[in-house]
């Protein structure tokens, strides 16, 4: 089976804006499909901790995220394409948070925004903190700082945008939604005794990178 | 009327007769956490007899993020940026709160100019709040987008004045013990000035917008009514006690800081009910604009940080100490107590929007669920500090 | 009259919409992609370690691992481990250096206190925010080299701040440099006495407390 | 508003049962406090609030604090007369003793009428584990309810005549108590990029083993 998009179209990507410039628009389907895709994600209307308030703001007047046609804040889960995990995530709340990225339909995307987020952050050493959401679901962009500016989260959604199009729509490396066996709902962990069970989603949370570092005294 | 079968004896609040002749069953709904109206993961789970609510129980701690077992384990100076993400509208008011209970713990003086610096800081900080309480709570209402807009508008202007003069939007971590970070200059102060200049004409076109609009009135007016002794015994304080008729603003009771040297006014409600709620703060942001016109007046020269101070490597004695300040969403207090070692032995935060949440079932009992939503946007929590 | 006040209202939101054409008050859009937000002077984001020499920079590092910032970092995101031996620092004196200097980025607040307690002006505050990545272990793991900006770029970034540190640093410098020589002075004309006390380095603090 | 010491004289003579301690605190705060004992707590609690004098309408805070078992060295020095006639000598006296574990609560009280305060109320718990019951101040002053459910939750004090004693920000099905001195967290120190302190001993069984040779990269 021939590749159905071809990489290069004879064309350079100058001479291409060019006549962009000229209302002349060359596409493949790959790229109309995608850049449908990349400007009209619809972020769930879901707030975590400071970080959403710096999330609010970027849909306010001054940073406006209408301009990258990520204004829709959709309150149901069912209707959103981006999770923006906007917070410290706690035991408590991360069945929660599992369950809502469950429910969003494909093709979907999350952006860890702010260091609780990616990593539990100051609060990391909390027993109630979940060290990053990335231990039970997929994460694709990470902006870390405490918190991230508006921009820097407009930053991170046109970094998503970049993904979202150079994803290939067939293929062995097309998104989730696209692969026949494609599944990406994640085990909803549980509160237990001590601790939530289990402690991270073992398919992808892997070990991480090992890092040798010198035994300090 | 009929006695209500869901009177609840330790309180009296009842239920309004709902309609007999539907009889039905009471279904429980659970609201949020992830609920677009609750502020932040806050849950409540409702019993409803048709859209009327006839008990409501919160469940807290879907933040919970272990501030205090953190604050245990840090330094006294480390605790600081923590504080900040307590109530994470109001740094300033917070960072002020925690110095000032660490300040009373060691017995550190302030130097004057750090207090005007404070009290400016503080004000701003309560213009900062009660704005974009206004604007969520008319979100909560239903009218989405434009008031919310407007006060993030005014909202941005604060935060750029926080940000260039501390080095973060939110996060400003600007108090020490026995001072300031850094001093303001005078370009600074200038452009508080004229932000304060133009705070008041901004004020009127958000009331124009506002106050007077009948959808607004109708749904706040009579809604979620506080009585001032339910107010008092629950440990109310803040715009949400004010609401009922009570006088107490700490700023007043205490006259911590500079603030006795200030000419202002406590605005009071009558009713204590949504609406009032609403009134108070837009009041309160009019006393703070000259509350900060006489401290840009007052603000002496001199050291904004106590020389004597110490920054590292600082253990107050064994003691403790209660310190509390009036916070844009009542009073903010820090519990310390100290063994004599470089980390708080007990470190507790005095959260005002925890414990205003006490009295919210009493307030929605009869009510619709739509109701309950802009009660508990009325009485303005931030679940950074609820759940800490 | 019913309606007045919503009338009242609409008003206001007609005199922002057309205000929004003409108006730079009403209309506050930052587009930010192509225009880059003016950061103030104190903005800060995260740390960085500052060298004197762009051309050398692990030669020239202010840091000498004293590893005061590791102990007060609070939510304790950077990790230091001292070099065994001493490298020449900028004014020529053997100084420990860091051999690993890491900070993690994506536990890091924000919160200066770094800065504040730093007695050597080695670490400051960077303003870079655009660091949205797609991975979390690399990406967002500074190690020293990483890390390592000259002078002359925390002078562009907090160009006041920058400006006293040099000055400060420099007066420190020419202290210790009068007090070497008249050490030497002293010592050349009593060969018995006892030898220079070591120039001090530290402005703030001399009491530095050694690693655990 | 009275002195403590005269509020607990007071407090005496109405409950001359009751064992009521004045607890100084030396910092430059001066908030000292009343140790009260659990069977009369609720009601010395309802006079503070309902006498006209006091009028302690509002409780404002409400803590716990956790005091584990801890040995203590109490030194007491004796000036001993030096008997050939020279300067007295001082000896020191060092008598160690073990401070039992307890377990406190702390109840921060002031007055909304009268405008003063504060008045801090101390209940103490005969151990940490077993004897943990104290009487509930809520029917006294609603504003304890969540509190005392925090305390609960985070030190395992159980309150006796509390209305709805629950979990309130741990979820239910959650055994320890963490804010206890002695409470381990669950170990997820898989992934510490930069550990020191307390942390980095936590994160070493995770570590890899290093090279025995590996000299730090320079």
């Amino acid at each position: 089976m021939s590749d159905p998009t071809p990489t290069n179209p004879g064309i350079t990507e100058t001479e291409r804006d060019e006549l962009r410039r000229h209302g002349i628009l060359l596409t493949g389907l790959e790229e109309l499909y995608n850049w449908g895709r990349s400007h009209s994600v619809w972020p769930l209307n879901f707030g975590l901790a400071c970080c959403a308030i710096e999330m609010i703001a970027a849909s306010m007047a001054k940073f406006d995220i209408a301009r990258f046609g990520s204004e829709v804040f959709r309150p149901s889960p069912r209707q959103a394409d981006l999770l923006i995990v906007s917070g410290t995530v706690t035991k408590k709340m991360a069945p929660q948070v599992v369950r809502l990225w469950n429910q969003m339909p494909e093709p979907k995307y999350c952006i860890a925004m702010g260091a609780c987020a990616i990593s539990g952050g100051p609060f990391k050493q909390g027993y109630n903190v979940l060290k990053g959401i990335d231990r039970f679901i997929p994460v694709d962009i990470y902006i870390p700082g405490c918190p991230p500016r508006p921009e820097a989260l407009l930053h991170g959604l046109v970094q998503l945008q970049e993904k979202i199009r150079n994803q290939a729509i067939a293929g062995p490396d097309a998104p989730r939604h696209l692969q026949a066996e494609g599944d990406c709902n994640c085990p909803i962990p549980e509160c237990g005794a001590h601790d939530i069970e289990p402690a991270q989603n073992g398919a992808l949370w892997p070990k991480p990178p090992e890092l040798v570092r010198p035994t300090k005294s | 009327m009929n006695a209500s079968p869901f009177t609840n004896p330790s309180t009296g609040a009842h239920v309004r007769s709902v309609r007999s002749d539907l009889p039905g069953d009471l279904m429980e709904v659970s609201m949020g956490p992830h609920h677009p109206s609750t502020h932040g993961v806050f849950r409540m789970i409702v019993t409803l007899d048709g859209e009327t609510i006839v008990r409501l129980k919160p469940v807290f701690g879907y933040l919970h993020r272990n501030h205090e077992k953190l604050a245990e384990n840090t330094s006294y100076l480390g605790s600081m940026p923590y504080t900040d993400r307590l109530d994470y509208l109001n740094s300033m008011t917070n960072n002020w709160a925690y110095a000032r209970a660490v300040e009373q713990l060691a017995g550190i003086a302030v130097p004057e100019r750090a207090e005007y610096v404070r009290v400016i800081l503080a004000e701003l900080t309560r213009l900062l709040n009660h704005t974009c309480l206004a604007g969520f709570l008319m979100q909560d209402c239903g009218c989405s987008g434009t008031p919310l807009m407007y006060a993030f508008r005014e909202r941005e202007k604060i935060l750029d004045l926080f940000e260039s003069l501390s080095g973060s939007r939110m996060m400003c971590n600007y108090q020490r013990f026995g001072g300031c970070r850094v001093d303001p200059s005078a370009d600074w102060l200038a452009r508080a000035r004229q932000l304060v200049e133009e705070y008041g004409p901004f004020l009127d076109e958000f009331e124009a917008l506002l106050t007077g609009n009948e959808i607004l009135l109708a749904r706040t007016q009579g809604v979620g009514r506080l009585s001032a002794a339910l107010a008092i015994n629950a440990g109310v304080t803040g715009p949400m006690l004010r609401a009922t008729g009570v006088n107490h603003d700490l700023r007043k009771v205490d006259g911590y800081g500079v603030y006795p040297r200030f000419q202002f006014r406590i605005p009071l409600g009558e009713h204590g009910d949504v609406y009032d709620r609403y009134m108070i703060r837009i009041l309160e942001m009019r006393e703070s604009l000259a509350i900060l016109r006489q401290a840009f007046a007052g603000l002496p020269a001199g050291p904004i940080m106590n020389p004597a101070a110490k920054l590292r490597g600082f253990r107050p004695k064994v003691g403790e100490a209660y310190g509390r300040i009036e916070g844009p969403k009542g009073e903010i207090g820090f519990h310390l107590v100290s063994d004599g070692g470089p980390n708080p032995w007990r470190y507790h935060v005095r959260a005002p929007s925890f414990i205003n949440l006490t009295i919210l079932e009493d307030l929605c009992l009869g009510h619709t669920v739509a109701d309950a939503v802009i009660i508990l946007g009325s009485i303005d929590i931030v679940l950074g500090e609820v759940d800490r | 009259m019913l309606g007045t006040g919503i009338l009242q209202g609409l008003i206001v939101t007609a005199k922002n919409f057309v205000g929004s054409f003409h108006d730079p008050a009403r209309y506050t859009t930052l587009e930010y992609p192509e225009v880059k937000p003016a950061l103030p002077e104190a903005y800060r984001n995260f740390p960085f370690l500052v060298c004197d020499n762009a051309t050398d920079p692990m030669g020239t590092l202010r840091c000498v691992a004293c590893q005061i910032c590791e102990k007060e970092c609070p939510p304790q995101c950077i990790y230091i481990e001292k070099s065994r031996d001493k490298k020449p620092d900028a004014t020529g004196k053997l100084q420990i250096y860091p051999a690993v200097f890491a900070i993690d980025t994506s536990v890091c607040m924000s919160c200066q206190i770094c800065v504040e307690v730093c007695p050597f002006d080695a670490i400051k505050m960077d303003q870079v925010f655009e660091i949205a990545t797609t991975d979390r272990y690399a990406a967002l793991l500074l190690d020293r080299g990483q890390l390592t900006k000259p002078n002359a770029y925390f002078h562009t970034i907090h160009p006041t701040e920058a400006a006293e540190v040099d000055a400060r640093l420099t007066a420190d410098r020419q202290a210790a440099e009068e007090k070497a020589r008249a050490a030497a002075l002293a010592k050349a004309k009593t060969p018995a006495a006892s030898p220079a006390p070591a120039a001090p380095v530290a402005k703030r603090d001399q009491t530095l407390e050694s690693a655990p | 508003m009275e002195t403590l010491t005269q509020l607990r004289d007071r407090i005496a003579a109405l409950f001359p049962a009751a064992d009521v301690v004045l607890a100084t605190n030396p910092s430059p705060s001066a908030q000292h406090a009343l140790r009260l004992d659990a069977t009369h707590a609720r009601a010395i609690a309802t006079f503070l609030r309902d006498d006209p004098a006091l009028q302690l309408d509002q409780c404002t805070n409400v803590t716990g604090i956790d005091w584990p078992e801890k040995e203590v060295v109490d030194v007491t020095r004796t000036t001993v007369p030096d008997p050939a006639g020279g300067a007295p000598r001082v000896v020191e006296e060092k008598t160690r003793r073990i401070e039992p574990g307890r377990l406190e609560v702390v109840y921060h009280l002031y007055s909304i009428a009268l405008s003063h305060g504060p008045v801090v109320l101390r209940l103490v718990t005969g151990n940490r584990t077993d004897a943990v019951t104290l009487p509930s101040l809520t029917p006294v002053w609603r504003s304890a309810e969540f509190q005392e459910r925090e305390v609960y939750d985070l030190f395992g004090i159980v309150f006796e005549g509390h209305p709805d004693l629950r979990r309130i920000l741990m979820w239910d099905g959650f055994k320890d108590h963490p804010m206890r001195r002695d409470y381990r967290e669950p170990d997820d120190y898989e992934w510490e990029p930069t550990p020191h302190g307390d942390v980095l001993a936590k994160a070493k069984q995770h570590y890899p083993a290093p090279a025995p040779s590996a000299p730090s990269t320079p």
